[in-house]
């Protein structure tokens, strides 16, 4: 066996070790040990490296390193712990800008149009970390305002950038010797990360640092491709994979979309039309799942529904969950939920939920503006916000929980059909409302399992 | 505005139209209160509790009505007592409206606006006035117990050393406000508990209970807007009872609570179905006040018909006063709160609030309750 | 050939690290991404060829800043992940 | 051999030591059972009941009596009743074998062997037999009912658009047999329970069943082999009254089921803590008959203390007499067949066996009961 | 690009869709999609290998083709859905000597060392598959006894097995062009796949073909590293891996461990040293919950435990999702159990657990043994045998819930501690129980949580 | 080189497997192995080289064998696979 044969074997098990370390990283009883399996696993790769042939002159690569972790070991030590996503946020801007500068340095050597064309995706996706992290660092670290900056044209500006890399990528592709293609492509891609982060709002800014994180990745394993490295695809495209799957599962805790989230500031100058009712936003049980994991404060609002599903004892192992997951949990009950009075203390205390847990309608609602999801289980006209807005409605006038004012309402129910009193509820239409529909038993049911 | 609450006079009344904590709330509203010596103490209020939170307590109940703005009480008054109101006085209490012409005559005499508590109708505003429905569902609470007591076996299961006992075996006929509570009471008892109504809908409710329904097939029945039952055929009511029959037989505990709204209620369980029960077997006539669901029921009285106990205890709600006053104060009190004018601090009488539309029977020496008014034509 | 090899890792990198990253606790989303974040300085590797080849020419340099960005990108990576991991131990015992 | 089974002549006991399901098993047995006419009443059982399945049905007591090789019941007999036994019947009963002295002299006289069902060990084998605990266990449940429906208030939580009615707080103090099935009935219902005992063992079976413990640092208490509590000293019977008056004020029902084997119980409730309660409030004295665990507590009546409701009621089980006759007849049976020689068809009393060592009394002309015997001498 | 990158490209896609196949098999809603989608995936490759420029002759391709097809097509449509598991071993059995035959023709081509050696390793495995699926096929359709097949010495036989395998396959590395090495490696490995199966008893059989399926995988595997293929190594070692987990699982369920089920008919014949007490096996909730999956009939015994840890609810969950499972699930009620008469009741009425399905003593004891599972939640004197066998006991007559007479049984309890009566419980020992330790509701959410 | 490849496409198909089949339940432990079992089935694209190589020799008819045997299995495999399976789908609805 070549020296070369056995170091790249040992890139196999570097790879595999990142793969275990990351599934490590996945549960909080591991992720520590996971942290430290992928850090030997780097160690790894980089001796093996370091020994291969091609490396002949350490001076360099001695200094870089040295730099980089005096600068990379002073930053991550000596960062506040409130300010870690935005160091991560630079972090990432460093890898992303060294895989450009990798595949700058492999035009030298790498001409071939195969070689060119991966050149050019990892300048390009190098590019657009760099800038991009540099402007989420900005934005997070408040040192540049959080709100999205936004100016007529930004579209058509967008669209001409667009255009102008992939021109000069092909430029570059036929004629790799011409550098200033490959300046062009670099200050455009630089640009475009620019343009893509800035129309983001601040609180915007960890899904953006995720996505960034993803396309770091993608850019290592393009530059992998271009160097003919296959530690760099593996690990590259593993970042990139999991970091994709992480922003759509993050994204998913903020009830948003990825492109919601991406071109929201855009959304913010066009849509000044009125707005009309509104929509039904049916949500899945995992989706639920994914807001509900991430909640600090929940109130559960129990109405008929949740007697003829007989589902209390499922609800009560809910809340146990979710106050296991550090939520606090509290139930609000109307005076006339169900069919009978006290229809809900009856069920709910064949449950075991504490009766202290119980809140009576005028103590919840004062508090319903800090709550982060309101789950309304099988309750219909007790949560009628046209009891408050309509004021021809029959139910006018009479006090309703006003879980519309809740971050997020999840209503679980089988249909869109009426309640007890029979009239339409406009809650259902809300922004911030998401319909679970089915049986609240199944339901609740489904999202204790998520839990697991 | 005065307000004068009288002591209730019925014998075995031991609740109170208001308690101190929403007397506190009515002179809060800027109402002058009277209140009659010795008004709370069926539950247990003494005059100072009331004193203190800002009544006016008199021994005099004669000028305490007559000078009333208002009259708030439970039971209806005797007719000597509406003379002495004066004209423009509004008067809330049951009435009883259906059956007490007489008395609406003498309202509608003395220029007296009588409202009449059963009549507040059922839609969604008004429930927290609902003083039916409210007494209803400590009723159905009260019965259970009382069954509960009466019965010679317990209503859970128990596996012990010394043998198994079986759970209970309980049916409810009529699953209204009380007979839905009686089902959740005699289950949290752990008691196995069926039920069975005329009315569709409320098969749905008695599941989400945890109890069995009954089915019967009755053809057509229905309810009224205000959710009360239609009143079935006579045809109807034989088909029912041949169905509950055998089930009957095989019950440890029967609670009727069957009604009719402004009718006699039916007869459910007949002599037979009675003499059809083990021995030491309990039936609780929640109806028997207005006629009875069970042949033999006696007001207020236990009668025993071959072995098998019938409960004919009326005003069951008395048995939990104090929770049943604070119900019945604040279903009150709701009705006041929701006619005043916190300018003027009066009783705004507004006839066409459909709440008062609904529970209005007399106002300045006329009937103005369509219902009633149809009734005496 | 060399192209199918690599396209067939890539491949099942990706589909791994779909599985890999499938119900992670909220509280993980930051350390997860950080972690991943230090493995994608796995270009650090590329960059050492390009630094070590000795030319001394541009590449070379650009070479030899990329090992520095890179080694940035591990070192605090790594670093910062561990240290909000940390905090969360103590928290939980 | 012959069992007969008299009537019980205690008034208002209406509980019966066999019943016909049990009856029939005796039978079946081998034994010669002769029933008293009318013995079954209580329970609604017939003499037919017991014929059919094979008991002679006797109108003559005293024959039956004099001719018995067994008798069973469920009360201590007469002491002119022991005279009319012959030597070596055995006798099973309730004997209160600390206090009735002359009743145990009378049976070592006549040579009767006189099993006392008070004194069945509590060793795991026995429990089948355990009369004590399966009548206690009945009256716990019959002793939150009786609360329940005296107190002014309902148990369970309400949330209605009258109001929240808040739930009923429940103390118990005593946390045996009786004590945690009143804690789980009282649950049930939906109280806020809270209990008390002075075995630390206890706590954690209080909160199995859902309840709060009331923490009282007493010092040393303990247990005796069987799981009877220990006596306190007077000081720690102070100790535990100051921690809990507090607690009884603000309770609206109190049952007390605190005994200590074979001695008077403690009186745990004085009179000032029961004025402390709230008009209405309800205390249920469960030792009341054997000398109370409340001052003011009269057994059998229901005493009203500065509107405190004091029930003394004795004899709690034969409320749900049914249950509780077929418990106390499984108990006996139990007895009974653990000690049949099936071949010879008799009883077989083998005094080295661990329960008889404990229950029998009188055997032979002697008291062999080491226990009774030291109290004696 | 080339027709053979092409072509190569077209088995990355082919590959996906095995691995998104496998995925989807996984569940029982996309199961039968994930099967059609795994074919589709071999159609592809089936495809693309006869377009290889190799190809130059389909005829015999076409005629095995043919042949293959009618045969395997007959066999799977005209066999009876009982006999679906010996199907299976025969279809395996084919699968991994034509493996052994591609290895064998390779040979003739291929003989550089590495290449001899996988030819070697596909050629040992597909024989001993071979082999060892003919005789499982044998055992489970009964023409040959199920009865573990020993004999004195096996171990020696075996032994020597290996090791000849060993010696000829090294010497076929050194002279690859003699054929007798080859001839001899393949009646060998046939031999020793006879003789791995033979001993182990028929009802194993279906863990053994899995088992047999994954080595047929490794040798499709060992085949494509042979014939240099990637399909062949990506859905071989697919195929290896999850076989090799599916064995896993399916030993967890039947509460073995895999090296018991292979050597369990060795273990016959030397274990008959009388049985002392026993020992303890505690169990993890993960491997309960395989064996509660697998169980068809369960019953629950509760005791004073359950009322500790306020178990009830989660019991009553757990009956749902073993109900939900197509299980039979009751509850065995001792009258003693607890602390108070009726203390069970009282708590699974709580629960709303159905009054039929608890079920008294005397009438749960005959039923037991044909109970796959009792699940003993914090009790311990009500299910103590010592009561039936150990006339010194204290308790000894006492009638007590036979659960030991169930196939298997769990106990929920925290520690080895005693309960009321303060006695030994030689259940803990027996050789059908598990110890799952823990507070008996943690341990029963976890159950729960598992189910999702 | 190839054989790093090859190490690396094999090591990475094997974590996919196992993660995979991670919590499979009972029901489908037999369907699942007689769905792997035919794609174990794929040495029949190792068998179409050797069977038409057109060289008439031995290899060429054991490769012909292989062909017919991979097929038995390919084919026999996914049918009595769809067909378990389909029995399945009746008893669920
Ligand atoms: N409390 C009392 O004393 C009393 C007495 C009589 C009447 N009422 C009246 O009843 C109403 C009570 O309000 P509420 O909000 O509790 O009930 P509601 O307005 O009647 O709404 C109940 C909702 O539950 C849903 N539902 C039914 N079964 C379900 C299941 N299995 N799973 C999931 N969802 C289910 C229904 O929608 P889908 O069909 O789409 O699932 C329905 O819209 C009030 O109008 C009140 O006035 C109360
Ligand atoms: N029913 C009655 O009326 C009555 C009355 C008095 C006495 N008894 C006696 O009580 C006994 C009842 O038998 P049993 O089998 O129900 O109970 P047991 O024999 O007392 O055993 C209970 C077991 O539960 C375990 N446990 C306690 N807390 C737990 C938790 N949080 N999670 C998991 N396990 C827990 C304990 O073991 P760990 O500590 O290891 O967890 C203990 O071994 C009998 O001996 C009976 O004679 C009954
Ligand atoms: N506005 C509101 O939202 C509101 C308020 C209170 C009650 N309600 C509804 O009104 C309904 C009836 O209320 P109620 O309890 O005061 O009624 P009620 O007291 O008049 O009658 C009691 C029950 O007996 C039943 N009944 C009549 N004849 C029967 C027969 N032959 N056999 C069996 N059952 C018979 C009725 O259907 C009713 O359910 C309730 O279901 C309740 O939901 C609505
Ligand atoms: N063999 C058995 O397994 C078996 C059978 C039945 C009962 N037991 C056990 O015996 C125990 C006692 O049984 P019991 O209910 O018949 O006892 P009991 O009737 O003699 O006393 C009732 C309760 O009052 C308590 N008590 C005494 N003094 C008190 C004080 N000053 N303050 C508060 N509480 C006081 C006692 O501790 C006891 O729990 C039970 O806990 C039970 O577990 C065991």
């Amino acid at each position: 066996m070549t020296l070369d044969l056995a170091l790249n074997m040992i890139y196999v098990v570097s790879a595999g070790l990142f793969i275990y370390g990351l599934k490590l990283l996945g549960s909080p009883a591991t992720a520590r040990r996971g942290n430290a399996i992928s850090a030997v696993a780097m160690l790894i790769a980089i001796i093996v490296a370091l020994l291969d042939q091609s490396v002949v002159d350490y001076r360099w690569i001695i200094g870089g390193v040295i730099i980089g972790t005096i600068i990379g070991g002073l930053a991550a030590r000596l960062i506040a712990m409130t300010s870690m996503p935005e160091m991560v946020a630079l972090f990432n801007g460093s890898g992303g800008t060294a895989s450009l500068l990798v595949g700058w340095a492999a035009l030298s050597t790498h001409n071939d149009t195969f070689s060119v064309v991966t050149i050019f995706l990892s300048i390009l996706i190098g590019g657009v970390t760099c800038s991009g992290s540099l402007i989420a660092y900005l934005k997070l670290s408040e040192k540049m305002s959080g709100k999205p900056i936004i100016f007529s044209g930004q579209r058509i500006v967008n669209s001409i950038l667009v255009l102008a890399i992939l021109v000069c990528g092909v430029m570059l592709t036929i004629d790799p010797s011409n550098l200033n293609y490959l300046y062009a492509v670099i200050a455009l891609s630089v640009l475009f990360g620019v343009m893509a982060v800035i129309p983001i709002g601040g609180a915007d800014m960890p899904v953006v640092i995720s996505l960034l994180n993803s396309y770091s990745g993608l850019a290592a394993c393009a530059a992998g491709f271009a160097v003919n490295n296959n530690i760099l695809i593996v690990a590259g495209s593993l970042v990139g994979a999991s970091g994709m799957i992480l922003t759509n599962i993050m994204c998913k805790a903020m009830n948003r979309s990825l492109v919601n989230v991406l071109f929201s500031g855009f959304g913010a100058v066009s849509t000044e039309t009125t707005k009309v009712e509104g929509e039904i936003k049916p949500i899945s049980v995992e989706d639920a799942f994914y807001i509900l994991e991430a909640a600090t404060n929940v109130v559960i609002v129990p109405g008929y529904g949740m007697a003829v599903a007989q589902a209390q004892h499922a609800v009560k192992e809910l809340q146990l969950l979710l106050e296991k997951n550090d939520a606090e949990v509290n139930y609000g009950i109307h005076p006339v939920a169900g069919r009978m009075p006290g229809h809900m203390n009856v069920l709910l205390a064949e449950a075991d939920v504490p009766y202290d847990q119980l809140i009576e309608m005028e103590e919840i609602n004062p508090r319903m503006d800090s709550v982060d999801v309101a789950i309304v289980i099988g309750a219909n006209d007790v949560v009628n916000p046209a009891a408050r807005e309509v004021e021809s409605s029959p139910i006018y006038g009479m006090p309703v929980i006003n879980v519309d004012q809740a971050r997020t309402v999840f209503v679980l129910k089988r249909s869109m059909a009426s309640g007890f009193a029979g009239i339409e509820n406009p809650l259902f239409y809300k922004d911030n409302t998401r319909m679970l529909f089915g049986d609240a038993k199944e339901s609740i049911s489904g999202l204790v399992r998520e839990f697991g | 505005m005065q307000i004068t609450i009288p002591k209730e006079t019925h014998s075995g009344e031991d609740r109170v139209p208001i308690v101190p904590a929403v007397a506190k709330k009515l002179v809060h509203m800027g109402a002058k209160l009277m209140v009659e010596s010795g008004m709370g103490l069926g539950c247990g209020y003494s005059d100072e509790d009331y004193s203190r939170v800002g009544a006016e307590i008199t021994g005099d109940r004669q000028a305490a009505l007559a000078s009333a703005d208002i009259v708030l009480r439970i039971r209806k008054p005797d007719i000597t007592e509406v003379n002495q109101l004066k004209s423009g006085c509004i008067h809330i209490s049951y009435l009883d409206p259906f059956n007490e012409s007489e008395l609406i005559a003498a309202f509608k005499q003395h220029g007296v606006t009588a409202i009449s508590m059963e009549m507040i109708p059922r839609i969604t505003r008004s429930q927290k006035m609902d003083a039916l429905s409210s007494q209803a569902s400590l009723a159905g609470y009260v019965a259970v117990l009382l069954a509960a007591l009466r019965l010679p076996s317990i209503f859970p299961m128990m596996m012990t050393p010394a043998g198994t006992l079986k759970p209970a075996k309980v049916f409810i006929i009529g699953a209204g406000v009380a007979g839905l509570q009686a089902i959740a009471t005699a289950k949290r008892l752990g008691a196995k508990v069926t039920a069975f109504d005329t009315r569709p809908v409320v098969a749905e409710q008695v599941h989400s209970l945890g109890a069995k329904f009954l089915e019967i097939d009755l053809g057509e029945t229905g309810q009224t807007a205000d959710g009360y039952a239609k009143e079935l055929t006579p045809e109807q009511v034989q088909m029912q009872r041949e169905a509950q029959k055998k089930f009957i037989a095989d019950s440890d505990v029967v609670i009727t609570t069957a009604q009719v709204f402004g009718r006699k209620p039916p007869v459910l369980v007949t002599k037979d179905m009675v003499e059809g029960m083990q021995h030491g077997s309990v039936i609780v006539d929640m109806a028997a006040e207005t006629g009875g669901n069970v042949e033999g029921s006696v007001p207020n009285e236990t009668v025993i018909v071959n072995g098998v106990n019938i409960i004919g205890q009326a005003n069951l709600p008395n048995e939990v006063c104090r929770d049943a006053s604070l119900m019945y104060s604040n279903n009150l009190f709701s009705l006041v709160e929701d006619n005043w004018d916190t300018e003027q601090k009066h009783f705004n009488l507004d006839l066409n609030d459909d709440v008062l539309t609904g529970c209005v029977i007399t106002h300045k020496g006329e009937i103005v309750n369509t219902t009633i008014k149809n009734l005496k034509g | 050939m060399e192209i199918v090899y690599l396209t067939f890792i890539l491949m099942l990198a990706i589909f791994l690290g779909f599985e890999l990253i499938n119900k992670v606790p909220a509280t993980l989303h930051t350390p997860l991404m950080s972690g991943a974040n230090a493995i994608s300085g796995i270009t650090v590797v590329g960059a050492i060829a390009s630094a070590g080849s000795g030319s001394g020419d541009a590449a070379n340099i650009l070479g030899a800043i990329a090992v520095a960005l890179a080694t940035i990108n591990v070192v605090g990576g790594y670093w910062v992940t561990d240290r909000m991991l940390a905090m969360f131990k103590k928290k939980g015992s």
